[in-house]
């Protein structure tokens, strides 16, 4: 039931990207995008009231590999958080430089391809 | 077995890159030019050796030392070595052709970087074993290109990346999610060991298959899919367009389409998919072709139709398809890079794309004239050329499989390229040469070398027809494509 | 317990969300922005992945500051949104398309809570005495699978060559 | 008090944290392995640092230090000591990204040196996201557009 939200939030960026006229918008819609995905990503490797995958000294192991949460999909989501901070720098840098050229942020003016 | 060489295809231009940038911090005057250009094509041509020495070789690469379940692992079978020597025999002929056409650009070491990182992107595609890991170099290919596309940071170029942006970025959240969805469901990213993992197809399964098509065909140019291909392909620098429409779709497109459909969705839904989208992009691509006088936006369009013939191939599933589609990968890299390198040489020296003010350039630049000669008939597809054999053996294995109408688009589709390829020689090459482009010279040696490098290789590929050949070099490919229990039994 | 926290979050998430896309002053987008973002650190905390909430904090601290700094000296009147119907449709066509076959698969995921990855068991038993590193995440992202974080690491170089190519002032030679 | 950068109060307050900032992205570096962090983290953090400094004192503060060359530099050494840490494992021929430290001594758990490479490589990822993102910063905001009659140039912020 609460993957729902997911579904939502991806929606959401879903809508922010396809039918949003200014640029800093759609980079927001393709922000809340990615957001929406790492946090599905996240959600499935929860384990029932699970702790964190960090090992000190007192703690046992075999009561830890039962206890804590699935530590793959966080590594994953950790390298997708920074393709996407790379992703959106790249998408600002090209922003400012369309804003430099066409004076404005709006997509529907900024036509000078031949279709 | 395990082959040692198998990182090094992804090493050498990351460190190409690196270096590149660390010397050009340090170095302050003009040697740094050289040195850069020296660098960049020295790494590609060792790189290009190196795919020739693993050509026809399956294997794997176990990095960390890690098993497929727990580590990563990199997966060299005949289809993807094939795919190799292409991505690195283009990137060679791009990078010494820029060698002279970036001189009109500032800023060659972030060029020089960028070009190397996507190659590097590329080759990390092509070998790797694992889901996740496929998406994380595709993400570094997609980048580099999205920078290359606006290198020139002209108004069109800026729009044109923008939008391929927007279309990869979108593709790129789909194809996470599917791989999210995967891991859900099976909790290991190994292709070869999802592949017999994933047996039923309920809801889930469906979704992620949706997701991952939708995804891969945004990068493969497929008809839906592909409105960002006409713009950014022709705003890139020459050597970029040439990479971009003779590499980087098939290798991050076509190539993860066959990899991804036929080992972990094998099913006939997914080929008669492949054949109606082929179809589609096949007619879709000529007839927009047909009205376009840029002449870079002309060749965009084709690569959409001539990816509509690979996938054709593929989606007949039969060998004889396959090898055409094989077959016709290779043409298609090579014929398409040329033309692109050729348009590039006529816009350094005239300063402009467009048809209509062109003409009679043969008089004035000889060798263009003759490559874009041999590269236009080959994309038509006359006798002599490698064009004309890859498209009859697709249309033969069309018409023995029993899909007429298909066969029918096949045919419909070489007629048209024809006749818009005999536009482009009827404007720009033949005919009489203008009065502003009276003292055009020829391009520089560099640019007229890797143009009579490929159109060499274009007449030498025509040979691959004969059946002598063909066993030797085309079946191995299209075997290993099509067969995902060989492909699973490298590393299980 | 750990769920209607989760679901009070989220929902306040999904309206920061809205008030992004839907706000007509571009620096209140993006404020808004930063608080879904600071929101899903939240909740990776409560779904016990530390490292990620310092990751995401992080990272949306940068991507605020960023923004911001490319859109604070420009075009700042209010923005009018809807971009004709085109876009409409293609957002409609796909929205369908998601809530189809997402409605279905719902029920085909793994029940919230219940995750059962056989490769995850594997980490968190031998992490330590295999790689050392008693942060079973690290060993995962820098020794099990490194060759990730190495292609990770290069797509943050190429991005920021990328975006200084693109922001340098003279592009071509003869101008 | 010369006008560049914040105001007064906002300098006065970056005097104050900047050096605990800046100390707890060392302490998420160096004990990655053992704690939550890693060589992500601690590179963003440190690369907020070196903004926050410029955002307050002005582009002149830490144009001494790191512009746009040094930047390329740091980037360029992060990356090549993290790639070199990776290929230490085909030199000493155990393949490519073996853990070597750790399989030599790394006998002893919870301790600085118990991870081997890992710590090597959190050190090259820090570097370099620290200079990369910097770098991505400090063009953004030095290039500002300015309406110089009809036509929008990039100008670089004196």
């Amino acid at each position: 039931m609460i993957y729902f939200f997911v579904f939502l939030l991806f929606a959401i960026g879903l809508y922010g990207v396809c039918c949003k006229r200014n640029i800093v918008k759609m980079i927001v819609g393709f922000t809340l995008l990615d957001y929406s995905v790492f946090l599905f990503l996240i959600m499935i490797g929860y384990r029932k009231d699970g702790q964190a995958p960090i090992l000190d000294r007192k703690s046992l192991l075999d009561v830890f590999v039962k206890q804590s949460v699935d530590p793959l999909p966080q590594a994953l989501v950790l390298t997708a958080i920074v393709i996407g901070l790379a992703v959106t720098a790249l998408m600002v840098a090209l922003a400012v430089r369309i804003y430099e050229r066409y004076g404005t942020f709006d997509i529907t003016n900024i036509k000078k391809l031949k279709g | 077995m395990e082959i040692k060489l198998l990182p090094f295809f992804v090493i050498l231009p990351m460190l190409g890159a690196f270096v590149i940038l660390l010397l050009n911090a340090l170095i302050k005057n003009e040697a740094r030019y050289t040195i850069t250009d020296i660098l960049s094509n020295v790494i590609v041509f060792i790189l290009f050796v190196l795919s020739l020495s693993v050509w026809n070789k399956t294997g794997f690469y176990i990095v960390g030392g890690w098993r497929p379940p727990i580590g990563i692992s990199l997966i060299l079978d005949r289809f993807s070595g094939f795919l190799l020597i292409i991505v690195n025999l283009v990137a060679a002929a791009s990078a010494l052709y820029s060698v002279s056409y970036m001189s009109r650009y500032t800023a060659r070491r972030y060029y020089y970087a960028l070009f190397l990182l996507m190659i590097a992107g590329m080759n990390g595609v092509l070998l790797t074993g694992d889901m996740f890991n496929l998406f994380v170099f595709m993400e570094i290919a997609t980048i580099s290109s999205y920078a290359l596309v606006a290198f020139g940071t002209e108004a069109e170029e800026l729009e044109a990346s923008f939008k391929y942006m927007v279309m990869g970025n979108l593709a790129g959240a789909f194809i996470l999610f599917g791989l999210g969805l995967i891991y859900s469901r099976y909790g290991l990213l190994h292709i070869a060991q999802l592949s017999s993992l994933i047996v039923e197809r309920d809801p889930l399964v469906k979704f992620a298959f949706f997701l991952f098509l939708a995804g891969f065909s945004v990068k493969a140019a497929i008809i839906p899919f592909h409105a960002w291909l006409p713009d950014a392909h022709p705003s890139a620098p020459a050597p970029i367009s040439a990479m971009l429409s003779g590499v980087l779709i098939k290798a991050l497109g076509v190539y993860v389409l066959v990899r991804i459909f036929f080992v972990l969705f094998p099913e006939p839904l997914v080929r008669t998919l492949f054949l109606h989208l082929a179809g589609i992009s096949l007619l879709a691509g000529v007839l927009l072709a047909l009205g376009q006088m840029d002449m870079k936006r002309l060749f965009a369009y084709h690569s959409i139709s001539q990816v509509g013939y690979i996938m054709l191939g593929f989606g007949l599933g039969t060998p004889l398809g396959v090898t055409g589609a094989v077959y016709h990968l290779l043409n298609h890299s090579l014929f398409k890079s040329l033309l692109f390198l050729n348009s590039g040489a006529v816009y350094y020296r005239t300063g402009t794309r467009d048809l209509e003010k062109l003409g009679g350039l043969n008089q004035v630049m000889p060798f263009t004239g003759a490559s874009t000669l041999i590269g236009s008939f080959s994309i038509a597809g006359l006798p002599p050329f490698n064009g004309f054999f890859s498209k009859f053996i697709i249309i033969l294995a069309c018409w023995q499989s029993g899909h007429p109408w298909f066969t029918l688009i096949a045919v419909l589709g070489s007629v048209l390229t024809l006749a818009s390829f005999l536009k482009v020689e009827k404007f720009a090459f033949f005919g009489p040469l203008r009065q502003e482009w009276k003292d055009v010279k020829e391009v520089p040696v560099f640019m007229i070398s890797s143009m009579v490098f490929l159109a060499l290789l274009c007449i030498a590929t025509s040979l691959l027809f004969l059946p002598g050949l063909r066993e030797k070099i085309l079946l191995p490919a299209a075997e290993a494509a099509l067969n995902a229990e060989a492909y699973r039994s490298i590393l299980p | 317990m750990v769920e209607i926290i989760l679901i009070v979050l989220m929902s306040f998430m999904l309206i920061a969300a809205l008030i992004a896309l839907e706000s007509r002053d571009l620096l209140s987008s993006i404020v808004s922005l930063g608080a879904v973002g600071f929101m899903i650190s939240l909740v990776f905390l409560f779904l016990g992945a530390p490292d990620i909430a310092i990751v995401q904090v992080v990272v949306d601290i940068l991507t605020l500051v960023i923004l911001i700094r490319a859109t604070i000296s420009r075009d700042l009147h209010p923005v009018e949104d809807i971009r004709g119907f085109f876009p409409f449709a293609v957002l409609l066509v796909l929205l369908i398309i998601l809530t189809v076959f997402g409605l279905e698969t719902m029920h085909y995921l793994p029940k919230f809570g219940t995750s059962m990855s056989r490769v995850a068991e594997y980490y968190l038993a031998h992490g330590l005495v295999e790689t050392g590193a008693a942060n079973i995440v690290s060993a995962i992202i820098l020794d099990y699978r490194g060759y990730d974080t190495l292609g990770e690491a290069t797509v943050l170089f190429t991005a920021v060559v990328g975006a200084v190519a693109i922001l340098r002032r003279k592009a071509k030679q003869d101008g | 008090m010369d006008k560049k950068g914040l105001s007064e109060i906002t300098k006065s307050i970056t005097d104050l944290i900047m050096p605990f900032v800046f100390m707890f992205g060392l302490y998420l570096l160096f004990f990655g392995h053992l704690s939550p962090g890693g060589g992500f983290a601690a590179g963003v953090i440190l690369a907020g640092v070196f903004i926050l400094i410029t955002l307050a004192f002005g582009k002149g503060g830490v144009e001494i230090y790191i512009n746009r060359e040094r930047s390329h530099l740091f980037e360029a050494a992060g990356a090549l000591l993290f790639l070199f840490v990776a290929c230490s494992g085909i030199f000493t021929g155990k393949g490519f990204f073996t853990n070597v430290l750790h399989q030599e001594f790394g006998s002893r758990y919870f301790r600085f040196l118990s991870g081997g490479n890992i710590v090597l490589y959190n050190i090259g990822i820090a570097l370099k996201v620290m200079a990369g993102l910097f770098m991505v910063f400090f063009i953004l905001s030095v290039t500002r557009v300015v309406l110089e009659g009809t036509k929008l140039k990039m100008r670089r912020r004196k």
